[in-house]
């Protein structure tokens, strides 16, 4: 029989306010098992613990119940405490009377009620526990960032300055992302390629860094401080050690006509390409699609123009297995499709175009060398509309209900550099709200309008159509001076939210991490553990987490670089207790468990057991605890109640279901 | 028969087995018993008629811990059962030497008694030998005789067919029997309303009197301790004091062969108050069937069983079935 | 002597139950069972053996013994009520009415179990003798008369009629209860189908079992036997002979957590089951052939020696029909006198 | 809102597995995202650490409805739980069905930890077809309904 | 009825929740019978916010709403004004009582010249 202490919270008035915490400490005092019982303001402060600790000595007590918050907020913390009261941390449980109770009930009797029964159930359990004891895990100093752009290079840069190897995972052929895109950076103007570049060939020459371009994770098996990772080493069908990126390959491609991925598809490219200039690794890759050497056989022009010998058609795919002990999830971003927005005309013109489509414009490196003209017929546009929260804030099932955090910025930085640059260009910008939280952000935007003239209009576009002059027919509503607008324009920006990458969704799979209905990776917790992800071991970086901007995104890529150090800088992992065991004598060696074990945790050994007196060698399941992760597959497998998993027993779990049903 | 018996004899002769595992002679006209036989004279006892219709796979359990090699015969059904087993490492391929014995279909008695056949003396028509069409029945209250086919066990009116999946020689030939669709009985329940199903499977069900005869010849149930008698689960039941209990037991025994029964019938066939347990299993087997695709346990040693396994298009439990 | 024409059996089913509960053959999904009688039950009188034998009308499979409640940090013990309204067990057969005489060997001696006890006190059993007995049964052996069973009301069915006679104070009463319903008769009909029905007996495939070599000081010997070891193999160890027995009277007495409280219960418990008796260092018995032995050396050793020479079988041949592997007693019986007719 | 005393309340058993659901449950909590509190939550580490034997156990015991919560599939913490609950809960629903217990006493539903919203959702739904259903009657033990 | 209660009413036929407005304006940008209105498609969804049913009701913009659903379509955030005018419409017919519109009375309204569109729109808006 244990002897429990129950122990009520009122977290403030967090709790208080809703239940009753006397009369669920009168009512424990009655549960069998229970040996004391009290309430405390605040379970969680020093005071709360040392009540734990006082009445562990002085009611000998051998199990502790704490009714809280979630467990998930100071299960750990009270699991400490019982341990300096010399009690094993497994003899704690929580009974959650904030989140699933007090927080969402009005009613306090009800509210009460059920947090004496939540209660009870813990107390239930806490009789059936026993104390566990955490093996341990050994970790692979060596981390993995999986995507190369500036999220992905900064936490890579930083790992690799703590003395760790870092490889990172580029899908493309080139590091660099979506900032390589940019022309211009708010709040400050700066050339994106120039604060880039150095970033990139500092990840390139760090001798602890070792980049994978134009690579793929493939499959990830293990756990924190032991994963083992699969790569997919694309076939470049050129050989990166004797390229010495001259670019003639380049210049002599026969094929001419793919879309330049790079310039958001607004030129083309060859098929032998480098995304950009200053690619890192500067080698080409072949488009195998639109090679026509692997269409047809014939050409390899390419092979004979190189002087280096450095085409090889007959590359493979390559896989290379690394064993990691932390992976940092830096995935990126692309805008959304805009195919659900016909109002918007984006499909029918091309002088309806994206924001980042801007960018390239821009972009001296870009389609049009960096002249601001129409795409359809190369004119200088005099009338341009910018139209924000496309898509974003939508919650109509056609976009993101979420605000993608980086559209007022950069549309008022493009309606600057407009103005600046072509004074003559009238600029129009549709905003619902303008939202410019932010150092320097307000002052930027305000710039935007007294010193730049940039006109915004409170109010959405409802439609954008094309005429038969080439304009384009914009109306919207001005809501401050209640009018309907109608204007030609000549072009149409669109500030088009932004979605986490695509193949985000089999990363989130492989690496077990959970992902929202949006599929931005979640984070361990909201507030205080914002770079981690549930996934021990997984770490996020970048806008894979959520919308952020280029310094929200280098400071977080910094502290998920800090996080995985941390983990990398011990040399043992205490592994969790809470795993699965089997009764010798009630194992059958069916198999069945093995079976379903996602982490290969089971064997089975021919074993001789003394089964009351009946002495015999039976095969029978045996778990390797560093290897099992608890998940209890097994233990629902076992039609004999074999496997049992510790901390969540069979009798644990039922005797939790008892005395809710009671 | 007489050739079962001769080859029987000269494997043991031969010391290719230690023993022979079959059925022996009854002391009724229908009452055989499964039964070892160490030598050659015990053999003279042995019996393979219609009235053999055990299923002596789970017999293997025990046998594969002797010395020595036992000879197994096993019908079509059995060594399906024998089969997964073997899968599930409970019985040692090494250990046996199995001969596939033909099967006519097996006869029920509780089905001739039904007949209003009562006081029976012999029984003619049961051998493997004979015609199997129809039963001469000589009782004290006068001769009777009564179609063959009429008074099979249920299972071998959808008999799963003919081929044996494992065995070390074949003997006898078999006859087709199947007359009805394996899963008619569980169709015509499916589409009764929910009421018309509690009632139905209540008045089954409170016939049960928890003897445990069905969970003890399953061969799916092979386990060293079943959960219903551990009491480290906390699921002990000895009696089904209330109505739930009838319910429970057969609910998850049926849960915990999913999958891996191989509907060899021996629940149905020796429940005393005659309630249709099959009928469990089939659904299960009906579902995974529809779910996740044909599946026959026992038929292929290396398919991934239907509950160790998943597909990532797997229906949703609230799902409607349609 | 009385009787009744059989068409006219449900008016007396019906008088029967005005005052008093009545339990008889019913017929539920296929099987006959003893089970309370209902306007719309459909009575199978004319089935030789029930499923169960009826001893669960005194000794029910499973019954609550008393009930613990807990109120704040208060424990009330609730005993469950004893039987206290009578009740009428129709058309028991000579065995089973045997069947509770071995119960009462055991329940009503020293010390008495009260709840059997006053089962037994308010039970008023009517027993109907066979006419047609079938192949499986073998009561002769044990002395039984199946044309002529001793209860409280003794009946026959003889073409037409049930012939009924009141033998006990208790069948006196209820005859007085439903004599409006009955008709004076003589047994001269009666005895015409007794001695029809012997003969039948006669025939029967187990009439020449013999329980020589059962008697006497013989417990060592059969334990020893080295048939138990060869007789026990195709044994499934589960309940169905014990739980058809009219005679088996073990039982399990187990707690039952409410929620709120205990409910203590009894319930049978089979010498067949691997947990049996089951203690804190084990088990007695740790084999399947200690435990078939066990249940045969009790109907027919242990049993006699404590109760002059009384079987602890009847004979009914529930289990010779029963058993999922053809095993029962009468095989039992038969392999020992064939070993001792050998020797 | 505090009911009337003859309003029916079902007891309601939801497991939740640690990773997703509970995390869900929790976010519901933290946004003041009401349920009744006839709903009682067990916490699991995975979804398919629910034996079918707990949830007949909870019906046992009076439940009147229990529901099994776990990520979404795919996003099974240890990969692959929810996938085998997932055929598990099929099979046993099946036949809960099959059996003449309603249909609504049982489901399951995959709550992520940024699902707050659909948790409450699902509560709140899944209370009211349990009110609408009534008492659990065919699948309880009654000597526990006193 | 209370002010309340008809704003309650409005919801209730619409099956639109009011309070998902982000004030955006894209209902107002293409609204073709714009300048007719006295109140504007976005300003709708204010008035009903705020439970001045009885301004909204005597309105113009209540008949020169063209139930073309423009706003229905275009609205991102499932607000549609043009359920809430619709739904006010029919709040005044009914309380009206009567029906301006029955479908027998249409054969003989036809017109080959008039558009099916009308039709239905007149139809959509009268006959509640």
């Amino acid at each position: 029989m244990q002897r429990i202490g129950v122990f009520v919270c009122h977290c403030g008035s967090n709790i208080a306010a809703t239940v009753d915490v006397k009369k669920v400490v009168e009512m424990m005092k009655k549960e069998p098992g229970v040996c004391h019982a009290e309430d405390y303001p605040y379970m969680c402060s020093e005071a709360g613990q040392m009540k734990i600790l006082e009445a562990v000595k002085e009611h000998h007590l051998t199990g502790v119940v704490v009714c809280s918050c979630s467990p998930r907020m100071h299960e750990a913390t009270f699991r400490k405490a019982a341990e300096r009261a010399g009690l094993n941390p497994y003899m704690v449980e929580i009974a959650n009377i904030r989140e699933h109770c007090s927080w969402i009930h009005k009613d306090m009797e009800e509210a009460t009620e059920k947090a004496v029964i939540l209660a009870r159930a813990a107390v239930a359990k806490v009789n059936l526990n026993t104390p566990l004891q955490a093996g341990e895990s050994r970790v692979t100093k060596r981390a993995l960032v999986i995507g190369g752009g500036i999220a992905g290079i900064q936490t890579a840069i930083d790992i690799a300055d703590a003395g760790y190897e870092v490889d990172i995972v580029e899908k493309t052929p080139s590091i660099g992302g979506r900032m390589s895109q940019l022309d211009k950076t708010f709040p400050t103007l700066d050339c994106s390629a120039c604060i880039l570049t150095p970033k990139m060939v500092e990840a390139a020459a760090h001798e602890k860094i070792n980049i994978y371009t134009y690579s793929e994770v493939d499959k990830v098996t293990g756990f924190v401080g032991d994963f083992t990772v699969d790569i997919r080493k694309k076939a470049r069908s050129v050989n990166s050690d004797k390229c010495t990126g001259c670019g003639v390959c380049q210049e002599k491609c026969p094929s001419k006509k793919s879309l330049n991925e790079f310039n958001r598809g607004l030129n083309t490219r060859s098929a032998i390409y480098t995304p950009f200039a200053q690619a890192i690794p500067n080698v080409p890759v072949i488009d195998r699609d639109a090679c026509i050497k692997f269409k047809t056989g014939k050409c390899g022009v390419c092979e004979k123009v190189c002087q280096a010998g450095a085409i090889d058609y007959a590359q493979q795919d390559e896989i290379i297995t690394e064993k990691y002990g932390a992976i940092v999830v830096a995935t990126g971003f692309d805008t959304i499709k805009l195919d659900n927005y016909d109002e918007y005309a984006y499909n029918q013109s091309k002088d309806v175009i994206t924001s980042l489509e801007l960018e390239r414009i821009m972009n001296a490196a870009g389609p049009t060398k960096g002249h601001l003209e129409r795409l359809s017929d190369g004119k200088a546009p005099k009338e341009m509309v910018f139209i924000q929260c496309v898509g974003s804030r939508c919650s109509d099932n056609r976009g993101k209900s979420y605000c993608s955090k980086i559209c007022c910025m950069y549309t008022a930085k493009h309606a600057m550099l407009i103005r600046d640059k072509y004074p003559d260009v009238n600029v129009t910008v549709f905003y619902i709200d303008v939202r410019t939280p932010g150092k320097n952000f307000d002052e930027f935007y305000r710039r935007a309008v007294e010193e730049y003239g940039v006109n915004y209009v409170k109010g959405q576009v409802g439609k954008v159509a094309p005429l038969p002059n080439g304009k384009l027919l914009v109306q919207g509503s001005d809501l401050l001076d209640n009018k309907q607008i109608l204007k030609e324009a000549d072009m149409v920006v669109l500030a088009t939210a932004i979605e986490p990458e695509a193949s985000v969704r089999k990363i989130a799979t492989m690496l077990t991490a959970s992902i929202d209905t949006n599929n931005f990776l979640t984070e361990a917790h909201p507030k205080l553990r914002p770079v981690e992800s549930p996934t021990a071991g997984v770490f996020l970086s970048g806008v894979c987490q959520g919308p952020k901007d280029i310094p929200e995104t280098v400071a977080q890529a910094g502290a998920a670089a800090v996080k995985a150090i941390g983990l990398l800088a011990k040399d043992k992992l205490t592994t969790n207790p809470c795993t699965a065991k089997p009764d010798e004598l009630l194992c059958n060696g069916c198999s069945q468990c093995a079976n379903v074990c996602p982490y290969g945790a089971i064997t089975y050994l021919d074993k001789e057991v003394n089964d009351h007196g009946i002495r015999e060698t039976r095969r029978i399941a045996q778990v390797n605890s560093a290897l099992c992760q608890g998940c209890g597959a097994c233990t629902v497998t076992c039609p004999s109640g074999a496997m049992d998993l510790q901390g969540f027993s069979n009798r644990q779990i039922i005797a939790e279901v008892d005395a809710i049903c009671r | 028969m007489q050739e079962l018996v001769t080859r029987a004899k000269e494997l043991l002769k031969d010391g290719t087995v230690t023993r022979v595992l079959g059925w022996k002679n009854g002391d009724l006209s229908y009452n055989p018993e499964p039964a070892f036989f160490e030598t050659e004279e015990a053999l003279s006892d042995f019996v393979y008629n219609g009235f053999c219709g055990a299923n002596l796979s789970k017999y293997m359990i025990e046998a594969s811990k002797k010395e020595g090699k036992t000879l197994v015969f096993l019908k079509p059904c059995d060594s399906y059962s024998f089969n997964q087993l073997l899968k599930e490492h409970r019985v040692d391929r090494e250990k046996a030497y199995i001969i596939g014995v033909g099967c006519k279909g097996k006869l029920d008695i509780e089905a001739i008694k039904k007949q209003g056949i009562k006081g029976i003396e012999t029984i003619k028509g049961a051998e493997m030998t004979d015609a199997c069409d129809t039963l001469e029945i000589s009782t004290i209250y006068g001769d009777k005789t009564v179609s063959y086919d009429d008074v099979m066990l249920s299972r071998c009116y959808s008999c799963k067919g003919k081929e044996h999946v494992i065995f070390d020689e074949q003997m006898l030939e078999s006859r087709d029997t199947a007359t009805k669709g394996r899963f008619d009985e569980v169709e015509a329940i499916e589409k009764m309303s929910p009421e018309e199903k509690f009632e139905f499977f209540r008045k089954e069900l409170s016939k049960c009197i928890r003897c445990n005869a069905c969970r003890n010849v399953c061969p799916a149930c092979s386990c060293r301790k079943c959960v219903f008698d551990s009491n480290k689960f906390d699921s002990a039941q000895k009696a089904n004091v209330d109505t739930f209990q009838e319910n429970m037991f057969h609910i998850i025994r049926a849960f915990h062969v999913a999958g891996r029964c191989t509907d060899c019938g021996e629940c149905s066939r020796v429940c005393p108050q005659g309630i249709p347990l099959h009928l469990f299993n089939r659904k299960f087997i009906k579902d995974i069937n529809e779910f996740y695709g044909d599946y026959v346990a026992g038929e292929d040693i290396d398919a991934e069983a239907p509950l160790t396994h998943f597909e990532f298009t797997d229906r949703e439990p609230n799902e409607e079935r349609g | 002597m009385f009787k009744i024409a059989k068409n006219n059996l449900p008016a007396l089913f019906r008088k029967i139950k005005e005052q008093r509960e009545l339990y008889l053959p019913i017929r539920a999904a296929e099987q006959v069972n003893y089970g309370v009688y209902t306007e719309d039950a459909d009575v199978a009188l004319e089935t030789l053996k029930t499923v169960k034998s009826p001893k669960d009308a005194f000794f029910p499979q499973s019954e609550t013994l008393y009930t613990c409640n807990k109120e704040e940090n208060k424990w009330s013990i609730t005993p469950e009520e004893l039987q206290s309204q009578e009740f009428v067990v129709f058309g028991i057969k000579g065995c089973d009415v045997k069947g509770i005489e071995v119960l009462d060997r055991v329940f009503l001696s020293e010390p008495v179990d009260t709840f059997y006890k006053a089962r037994r006190d308010h039970g008023i059993l009517v027993a109907l003798a066979c006419n047609e007995p079938e192949d499986s049964c073998f009561c002769k052996a044990f002395g039984i008369d199946c044309t002529d069973p001793k209860a409280d009301v003794a009946t026959w069915f003889v073409e037409d009629y049930l012939y009924w006679n009141p033998l006990t104070d208790k069948g006196n009463a209820l005859t007085e209860a439903v004599k409006e319903l009955l008709e004076e008769a003589d047994d001269s009909k009666v005895k015409e189908q007794q001695e029809a029905t012997k003969k039948i007996v006669e025939k029967l495939p187990y009439m020449s079992i013999s329980l020589d070599g059962w008697n006497g000081d013989v417990l060592t010997e059969k334990f020893e036997s080295p048939l138990w070891e060869e007789l026990y193999k195709p044994c499934l160890a589960c309940g169905t002979c014990t739980f058809v027995c009219p005679t088996c009277q073990c039982y399990d007495i187990k707690d039952y957590n409410t929620g709120n409280g205990v409910q203590r219960y009894r319930c049978w418990d089979s010498c067949m089951y691997s947990d049996f008796t089951m203690m804190a260092h084990g088990n007695n018995r740790n084999s399947q052939m200690q435990r078939f032995r066990q249940r045969f050396m009790h109907k027919l050793v242990y049993f006699p020696a404590n109760n002059d020479g009384m079987y602890s079988c009847v004979g009914c041949g529930r289990c010779v029909d029963k058993c999922p592997s053809a095993l029962n007693i009468v095989k039992v019986i038969k392999a020992f006198s064939k070993e001792g007719g050998e020797k | 809102m505090p009911l009337n005393e003859n309003e029916f309340r079902p007891k309601i058993v939801a497991f939740c597995c640690n990773w997703c659901s509970y995390a869900g449950a929790d976010l519901a909590g933290s946004s003041r995202l009401s349920y009744p509190a006839d709903v009682k939550i067990i916490k699991v580490p995975c979804s398919c650490r629910v034996n079918p034997m707990f949830i007949l156990r909870a019906f046992e015991k009076g439940a009147d409805g229990v529901i099994l919560c776990g990520c979404h599939p795919g996003d099974c913490h240890y990969s692959t739980g929810n996938y085998y609950a997932r055929r598990r809960m099929t099979l046993l629903f099946s036949m809960l069905e099959y059996l003449g217990i309603e249909k609504g006493r049982t489901r399951v539903e995959w709550v992520s930890a940024a699902e707050g919203v659909k948790f409450s959702q699902t509560m709140n739904e899944f209370v009211e077809t349990i009110r609408s259903l009534g008492k659990n009657v065919r699948l309880g033990d009654l000597r526990c309904k006193n | 009825m209370s002010h309340r209660n008809y704003a309650e009413k409005i919801k209730e036929i619409s099956g639109v929740n009011p309070y998902k407005c982000m004030k955006c304006g894209k209902c107002s940008a293409t609204c073709p019978s714009y300048s007719e209105m006295d109140i504007k498609p976005h300003q709708f969804v204010s008035y009903v916010q705020s439970g001045e049913i009885e301004a909204l009701a005597a309105s113009k913009s209540l008949w020169k709403c063209l139930s073309c659903f423009a706003c229905v379509e275009r609205c991102p955030r499932d607000v549609k004004p043009g359920k809430l005018i619709d739904a006010a419409r029919q709040l005044v017919v009914r309380e009206r009582g009567g029906d301006y519109l029955s479908a027998d009375e249409i054969p003989a309204l036809l017109d080959e010249e008039l558009p099916q569109q009308l039709l239905v729109s007149a139809f959509r808006r009268y006959k509640r």
